[in-house]
């Protein structure tokens, strides 16, 4: 009796050692268990996660993100409301209104960004004449009422105003076809 | 205005290849733009002569080294002409490199940026590359005025607008001095613009160097919606563009401005300042947005259905208690035939016949017996080209219908004769062949003699009435001249603003009518206002003919003035002004229990003599038709949103007949309206000019005792930047020549017994009750025997009658 | 029944469920951080210090939530749906022994009662699915349904063997059947079996590559797409539950429950004489839980038919041959 | 027999087939897609697709714009796959004014593209793979994603709607140097030198180093998939075509050559400079989804021998990246601001555009889902008379019906997935 039950063991043993040896493959999973290896190799490297907000990722100086408009150095605003932007952008996303301020010269009465309309295609700083409008790296931003949308030209020129040191290094840098 | 006069001589020559053919004396642009090449150019201008001083048109012409310019050589046989080759490009693109060498880079803040020639051409025939590193000429700007900015140192140089000057407007404002790299161009007596067509070097100009100055720096021209128009002003409606901008004010659709659209039969390509800059007016404070109903003293706001119950209560009130022929409605002459026709049915309805538009005229008898008959031809501007004679019978063309001034010029241009019978000697913009300056109370006597001239010469059988009112009247030397003219060729008599306010324009009507009976001349009455005729045509007005015997009739603007009614309907009009007797009219105005206006403007007397008031569509607010004085029925739609809570006019009346529970107001749209009213209906004014003026009307047995019983009679002309509501309110049009200064002729100071007082002096003015204080000038271009006093609303005190008798207090210490 | 005795099994049973819901808020965030790591990022790391605060924040969330009662459902069914789920996933608890006695209900016929629980926590998912009167979470009850059936299937034939050998029905005896250290517990001779046990408890707890009821890009969540607040939440934490309750059977069942490992082994088993059994129970539990989240991590989904196919013609074929095997092995006297 | 079967049907009621949304909302439909299912049990009978929920009529709105502002637009059709967009309609563009582009600029081009390919694949992969439940590949894509849009943006200030490519070239030059991370709390020094190391140089080196590391990372993903039982379970045979009948539906693209049809425009009719470059083109044999993954994972690497290639090419020759036509391209920023004539066309440019010969032309590419053409008629003013844009995706989209009859519900994601359908250009 154990013989015989000894026998049907040692016989499929056999059979199934060779059935594998065929299929080793399917038999042992092998080519799961490397993904799995895989998976747990990762999962001792180093991560890639960025920590937002305290990190962020390296933004490139060419970077289009929120629009600003510019002043020059002497405080004056550069815009001279040639609407070039307004008649460029696809999005129709500005809208400007002009008139000639009290010296004369030719003023934005209203400069209105609709940031939900802006495609950030960056037109617009291309078109400007006199690098008023420009993209800035500011990528950040969040509207939480009505009406948040719509950038107007004391909020363009108090952004421009506040990273002004930026945009000022990163068009240098292009100027120099460094950027 | 080529100076080459095009003969029928037929000239083939090649074209880029192409055999073409022209005749001889054309130049090589006229039959290319005939052919649809198109030659780069600047100076060159279909309608002004040529200059051939921007050289942006040379052409290569049989293969030569030398290009010649395109606007100036004539076409010759089998001449080559290539505008492609490269010798052509080369020589454009050298010429756009040295006219861009001064130029400033100013496009950004160029409002020219963007339809500016210079750009377009640049970008089709220029370079594309600078090579220019010196530094620019800088041209010190001159103020043009309140409607022409000037930035010169954009100037190329072309020197169209000197040439529209000289040419076209006759006024040359403008002219070049110095030479080379130191011409300018500027106003040579600093003076600015002072034409009335001085908006048109605006379009003329083919670089920013003259743009519009209340449009300046407010929008580009990519982002304005084009809508075709008329204009309001004149019964000339010349045709337009009126440029739109959504959100374009204050976040609302607004008229940015307003350019010409071409119509060779009225306005070419011109347009005149009124036209052209009236739109401002639209945006003014006094305009009206809400209805609004007086408290005692006060105002207060109220919605539609209130103010409009109120009016019906009135109007209900007043037939009960008064009878409806104690309603008056005096409307403006440019309503449109839609709301005309609705008012006129709502007052028919209501029983009332007191109606008019012809506020400013004080005689209309010689209307009212021919309604629905046109008292007049239609005017043909290609005839008036080639009429031999056009006779101005108190009209100041240049200031009325100033198109039909320029249009008037050229034909003077091309030979026609002008002759002018005016009670002031204006300065003309073309040469005037004959000018009778006559007060008021000798005007009707010169066209009696000029009869009796005729009459004389054998050119009229004047019939046993005629002679019996004629009969003390003489002819002069001047009226045997005019006679004369008369007799031998064919015109037009125009009849303008003056004569038709004349307190006998009856009689003066009859006179021309007389003439225009036995010569060549056609009778044209250039009525005020819009749709002066339209409103005629349609039978607005005191007189309506029930059937083809009874007439029944009501009372003229006038005569509502004189006999004063308990309740006025005003419809765009401010009587204070606008009415003959502006005194007389604030008085019954302010006497009357209730006045409803409907109106898109407020003015401070409008405030003290209404009780109603009920915003109305302005200008570009609102569809209409209106027939013009050649005869066209021009049917246009609204181009702009209402502004703030004001309606159609005939939709005003339409609620108004709906509340006062009138039959047959149940117009839906404004097409339903049209559809009702015959003239829209079958588009043709042929039918109801048809007929008859009766010439045998009742005139003063003898003419010459109409001269009205003073020895000086007032020129009370309404500025032609005053004509109607809108335009009163175009800040920059209204300039300080139109404060009230009374003008005098020396003569007439002496004949006072005074000495010319000298310029600074002050008197008073007095009509009837009324007196007013103002600066007398003396003034040699017045008729003598005439004060010009123009109608101008200055608070309280006013004058009376515009064209009625005066007279003029001195001081004491004066005299 | 003593108030004492009575406050004792109160206490017990307290303690029980505060353990296991202990556990699974520490599972729910340990799949988290895991399957982060493996995945190159880091998971969770805001709330808390390292993110351990963050399943409780997730929690409290939950309880804050509205309840979205579809249109149209059966809202009783509705609501008790996640409730049953989540009652038999705790009420099994009850006869599980964490050490030689450590057990509220020390019941002979314990694998029985298991089963039976575990096959009665499948008609949570059932009504749930039914209830909310959507097509996508229909489709996951069906599917469900279908797995469960299976896989009960494979997994009591999977035990079958076990019972065999142990001789009892009592988990604290099954245990104590397989001392004498790491060779005598049954994984070893009974590997096949183990590995359809491994395989229909994963299928039973709708983990990946077996999660066809959730099937997220397919059916979108299957029987619980339309539920939200903390029902959903019942349902997650019951889910949970099972995935440790099937990773202690396991143990139990295979791997010695709370057996060293070096019983017997000479000097080791000394050297780890100290180490209480709970300790090592809960370590081969998390080597369970580690393996089902590592897999979840790696592999694919497998789709319906596919899965239909494994359980009835690979798991119940091999069980059945099995017990066949394990009856000569017996036979023969090797176990 | 009638009585029979009216009588049953009454019984039981009519019987119908399961028919349910997918979509448009759903996680699996790849945007908007809408699909009508009809499911007998879990097997499909017949699916709908309705499309149009991101119908932009951006056909319409470049035929109302001029024409540099449109370029906008295209990196809005396909959203995976950007600057291949931008090249079919700039090549339009260029073909009608006959505009010569500077071998710098068309290198950077192909370089982009190929980036783009990269790009692209990477996201089906990683889709396709989450999918069908497994999460980790979907990360691991990502991961190199990443690298490849921070090239997108240091070269042209976006990470995806790039807006690089312009009519006569690209916009601006390549970069000399890359953005650096900067310190962190959260990381050392040591390790935010590491980050920065491969950023270190230009973006000429970073994208060098992409391609040094990119067949390894390659790797990976075929390690995670490729031999993976369940992954071949569920992607062997699932939707086989054959070449004629793909043709005849009108694929392109790698849903084509994975049935072993050799048919691909960079090489059958090549622009740009893709015929100076060497690479292979992959080709599959049974057009199911299991060959289209392996398609595209040998498409990748080769994608990366070119980029490998240009890297190496525009190393070694510098030269101006955008032609100097001065109507068509606008001036440089200084010139525009010193010279009158310069001035003039900065203006006219970005306000009135530049007007193209009358004419019309057909542009295609090669673009990551198939062939992305662009039929442009001019009627020789500033802005098309008409833009007609073929979608590669759109041609497969319309074959889901026939492929996935018979298989079953899961599956229906899987064919989804593996046909690479982007909304933003079968919507347009």
């Amino acid at each position: 009796m154990t013989f015989i039950i000894s026998l049907v063991i040692i016989l499929f043993s056999v059979s199934w050692f060779i059935y594998a040896k065929s299929n080793f493959k399917t038999v042992f999973f092998t080519e799961l268990f490397r993904g799995m290896l895989l998976t747990q190799k990762v999962a001792h490297r180093r991560k890639d996660t960025i920590q937002y907000p305290e990190e962020k990722l390296p933004r490139s100086n060419r970077f289009r993100g929120l629009l600003a408009l510019r002043r020059y150095p002497n405080g004056e605003e550069r815009c001279i409301g040639c609407k070039l932007c307004e008649v460029t952008c696809p999005a129709l996303a500005i809208t400007i209104e002009t008139q000639p301020r009290d010296d004369g010269t030719r003023r934005t009465t209203r400069f209105d960004i609709d940031m939900f309309k802006c495609i950030n295609c960056g037109l617009c700083e291309q078109a400007c004449p006199v690098d008023s409008i420009v993209s800035t790296p500011e990528e950040h931003y969040v509207v939480t009422q009505r009406g948040q949308n719509i950038m107007t030209k004391d909020k363009l020129l108090a952004l421009g105003e506040a990273i002004e040191p930026r945009l000022a290094h990163d068009r240098k840098l292009i100027h120099e076809g460094d950027g | 205005m080529s100076e080459v006069v095009a003969t029928k001589q037929s000239v083939s020559f090649i074209l880029d290849g192409k055999e073409v053919t022209g005749y001889r004396g054309e130049t090589i642009i006229q039959v290319a733009d005939r052919e649809g090449v198109y030659i780069p150019r600047f100076c060159y201008h279909e309608r002004l002569s040529v200059a051939a001083n921007c050289r942006m048109c040379l052409v290569q012409v049989n293969d030569g080294k030398k290009t010649l310019p395109a606007c100036h050589a004539q076409i010759s046989q089998d001449m080559v002409v290539n505008t492609q080759s490269s010798t052509t490009r080369q020589s454009q693109q050298s010429v756009m490199e040295f006219l861009l060498i001064n130029h400033p880079l100013d496009c950004p803040i160029c409002d020219q940026g963007g339809q500016c020639d210079l750009q377009d051409l640049a970008m089709g025939f220029g370079k594309g590359v600078s090579r220019y590193e010196d530094t620019k000429r800088v041209v010190k700007d001159e103020d043009l005025g309140p409607l022409v900015s000037a930035d010169m140192t954009r100037c190329i140089h072309c020197t169209r607008c000197v040439r529209f000057g000289t040419e076209i407007s006759g006024i040359p404002d403008l002219g070049a001095l110095g030479r080379g790299e130191d011409m300018r161009i500027l106003s040579y007596l600093k003076t600015g613009l002072n034409s009335e067509v001085s908006g048109n070097v605006i379009d003329l100009c083919p670089v920013g160097a003259l743009t519009s100055k209340p449009h300046r720096y407010r929008g580009r021209s990519w982002s304005f919606t084009n809508h075709a128009y008329y204009s309001a002003h004149d019964c000339l409606q010349s045709h337009v563009y009126v440029h739109t901008y959504k959100n374009g004010i204050d976040g609302q659709d607004a008229v940015m401005r307003v350019v010409p659209r071409q119509c060779d039969s009225i306005n070419q390509i011109w347009l005149s300042d009124r036209d052209r800059f009236s739109y401002l007016g639209l945006q003014h404070r006094d305009r009206l947005t809400h209805p609004m109903i007086r408290d005692g003293k006060s105002w207060r706001v109220v919605d539609w259905e209130t103010a409009l119950t109120l009016v019906s209560e009135k109007i209900q009130s007043v037939i009960k208690d008064h009878g409806p022929e104690q309603i008056g409605a005096l409307i403006s002459p440019s309503t449109s035939l839609e709301e005309g026709f609705i008012g006129q049915k709502l007052l028919h309805t209501l029983g009332c016949r007191n109606m008019d538009y012809r506020l400013h005229q004080r005689d209309t008898d010689y209307m009212d017996s021919a309604v629905h008959t046109l008292p007049q031809e239609f005017l043909s501007f290609e005839q008036l080209d080639n009429s031999q004679c056009v006779v101005l019978v108190g009209s100041y063309i240049r200031h009325e219908q100033p198109i039909a001034g320029l249009r008037l010029r050229a034909a003077s241009l091309k030979g026609t004769r002008v002759l002018s019978i005016n009670p002031i000697a204006h300065a003309w913009n073309f040469h005037c062949e004959e000018e009778v300056v006559v007060a008021g109370q000798d005007f009707v006597q010169f066209l009696g003699a000029c009869v009796v001239s005729l009459a004389n010469f054998g050119a009229i059988e004047l019939s046993d009435r005629w002679r019996e009112r004629l009969i003390h009247i003489d002819s002069s030397t001047q009226s045997d001249r005019f006679a004369k003219y008369l007799m031998q060729s064919d015109g037009y008599l125009l009849l303008g603003q003056y004569a038709q306010s004349h307190p006998h324009a009856s009689a003066i009507y009859k006179l021309c009518s007389l003439i225009s009976s036995v010569t060549q001349m056609r009778l044209v009455m250039m009525t005020p206002g819009t749709n002066s005729t339209g409103l005629h045509a349609i039978g607005y007005g005191p007189c309506h003919r029930v059937d083809s015997v009874n007439m029944s009739t009501g009372e003229s603007s006038y005569q509502m003035i004189d006999r004063p009614k308990q309740l006025y309907l005003l419809q765009q009009v401010e009587p204070e002004i606008d009415h003959y007797d502006p005194a007389l009219a604030r008085a019954a105005l302010t006497r009357a229990q209730t006045v409803v206006a409907i109106t898109s403007f407020t003015s401070p007397e409008m405030l003290e003599y209404a009780d109603i008031l009920l915003p109305a569509a302005a200008w570009t607010e609102f569809s209409g038709s209106w027939v013009n004085i050649t005869g066209e029925i021009n049917t246009f739609q609204a181009i702009k949103p209402l502004h703030g809570q004001s309606k159609s006019a005939w939709k005003i009346y339409r609620v108004l007949a709906n509340l006062l529970k009138c039959e047959g107001f149940t117009y839906h749209d404004i097409s339903e309206l049209r559809a009702d009213i015959p003239l829209l209906s079958s588009g043709c004014l042929d039918e109801s000019i048809d007929g008859e003026v009766d010439l045998s009307p009742p005139l003063p047995r003898q003419l010459a005792d109409q001269v009205v019983g003073s020895e000086l009679t007032r020129i009370g002309e309404l500025g032609h930047y005053q004509m109607d509501t809108l335009v009163r309110r175009c800040d920059p049009l209204q300039r300080p020549a139109d404060k009230v200064i009374a003008k005098i002729h020396p003569d007439t100071v002496r004949r006072l017994g005074f000495d010319d007082p000298g310029n600074d002096v002050v008197v008073s003015l007095k009509q009837g009750q009324n007196v007013i204080s103002c600066p007398l000038l003396t003034d040699k271009t017045i008729a003598k025997g005439a004060v010009y006093c123009p109608v101008i609303c200055h608070g309280d005190s006013q004058l009376s009658g515009r064209n009625d008798a005066i007279e003029i207090l001195f001081s004491e210490d004066d005299q | 029944m003593t108030l004492f005795t009575l406050m004792m099994v109160v206490l017990q049973i307290g303690l029980t469920l505060g353990l296991v819901l202990f556990m699974v808020l520490y599972l729910i965030l340990a799949e988290r951080k895991i399957m982060g790591y493996m995945q190159g990022r880091v998971g969770p790391n805001r709330v808390g210090p390292l993110g351990i605060l963050q399943t409780l924040a997730d929690g409290i969330k939950f309880l804050h939530k509205e309840i979205i009662l579809p249109a149209q459902s059966d809202y009783a069914l509705f609501m008790i749906a996640p409730m049953i789920s989540l009652v038999c996933a705790f009420v099994v608890w009850s006869v599980v022994p964490i050490a030689p006695g450590w057990v509220l209900a020390d019941i002979d016929a314990g694998v029985v009662f298991v089963l039976a629980i575990t096959s009665l926590g499948s008609y949570g998912i059932l009504l749930g699915g039914w209830s909310s009167n959507s097509k996508y979470a229909f489709f996951g009850a069906i599917r469900s349904m279908a797995q469960m059936i299976s896989y009960e299937i494979a997994m009591g034939f999977s035990l079958v063997p076990v019972l065999m050998v142990s001789g009892s029905m009592n988990l604290t005896q099954i245990v104590l059947r397989q001392s004498g250290g790491l060779l005598h517990w049954y994984f070893l001779p009974m590997f096949p079996i183990f590995a359809v046990f491994l395989i229909s408890a994963v299928a039973e707890t709708n983990r990946a590559p077996f999660d066809i009821t959730e099937g997220e890009t397919e059916i979108v969540a299957g029987y619980q797409v339309e539920y939200s607040g903390f029902i959903f939440a019942m349902y997650f934490i019951a889910e949970y539950t099972n995935m440790i309750f099937v990773s202690t059977m396991a143990s139990l069942f295979f791997l010695g429950g709370w057996l060293s490992p070096f019983q017997g082994t000479p000097y080791f088993s000394l050297l780890f004489s100290w180490v209480p059994g709970v300790i090592w129970l809960l370590l081969k539990v998390l080597l369970f839980l580690y393996l089902f989240i590592w897999i979840r991590a790696t592999f694919p989904r497998y789709r319906y038919d596919q899965l239909m196919m494994i359980g009835w013609k690979v798991c119940i074929p091999v069980s059945i041959l099995w017990i066949f095997v394990v009856s000569l092995m017996i036979l023969g006297g090797i176990l | 027999m009638m009585i029979d079967l009216v009588s049953r049907s009454n019984a039981l009621g009519e019987l119908k087939n399961f028919t349910f949304n997918f979509g448009p909302q759903h996680p699996a439909a790849h945007g908007v897609l809408r699909l009508v299912v009809e499911v007998e049990g879990e097997t499909v009978v017949q699916i709908d697709p309705h499309i149009g929920l991101l119908h932009r009529a951006t056909e319409k709105l470049m035929e109302s714009k001029p024409f540099n502002h449109s370029i906008g637009y295209m990196d809005r059709l396909d959203y995976v796959s950007i600057l291949p967009n931008e090249h079919v309609y700039v090549m339009a563009i260029e073909q009608l004014l006959g505009l010569k582009v500077p071998k710098r600029a068309q290198y950077i081009r192909v370089m982009f593209d190929e980036i783009s390919r990269i790009l692209n694949h990477l996201l089906v992969l990683g889709s396709t793979a989450l999918d069908m439940g497994a999460l980790t590949p979907w990360f691991y894509t990502f991961r190199e994603r990443e690298i490849l849009m921070d090239c997108y943006e240091a070269v042209s200030g976006a990470r995806m709607h790039a807006n690089y490519y312009c009519p006569g070239g690209v916009l601006r030059d390549l970069p000399n140097r890359m953005a650096q991370f900067e310190e962190s709390p959260w990381r050392f020094s040591s390790e935010i030198k590491d980050l920065n190391a491969p950023r270190s140089g230009s973006l000429l080196d970073y994208i060098q180093y992409f391609t040094d590391i990119f067949p390894a990372r390659c790797d990976e993903y075929e390690a995670l998939l490729t031999d993976n039982r369940i992954w071949k379970q569920r992607t062997v045979g699932i939707s086989p075509i054959d070449a004629d009948r793909a043709l005849a539906l009108g694929f392109t693209g790698p849903m084509l050559r994975s049935t072993g049809y050799m048919r691909d425009l960079r090489v059958d009719q090549p622009y740009a400079v893709y015929d100076a470059l060497d690479f292979n083109i992959a080709l599959g044999k049974t057009g199911d989804c299991y060959d289209r993954y392996l398609v595209r994972v040998a498409e990748m690497r080769e994608s990366n021998r070119i980029i490998q290639q240009c890297v190496d090419w525009l190393r070694r020759h510098k030269g101006p990246v955008v032609s100097d036509h001065p109507k068509v391209v606008p001036p440089t920023r200084e010139r525009s601001k010193m010279y009158m004539e310069e001035m003039i066309h900065q203006f006219k440019h970005f306000s009135e555009g530049y007007s193209v010969p009358e004419g019309e032309t057909y542009a295609a590419v090669e673009h990551p889902k198939g062939e992305m053409g662009v039929y442009m008629v001019s009627d020789g003013a500033n802005k098309p008379y008409r833009v007609k844009i073929r979608a590669a995706g759109f041609p497969h989209l319309q074959a889901l019906n026939e492929l996935c009859r018979g298989h079953m519900l899961s599956d229906v994601v899987v064919i989804l997935a593996s046909m690479d359908i982007v909304f933003g250009e079968i919507d347009r």
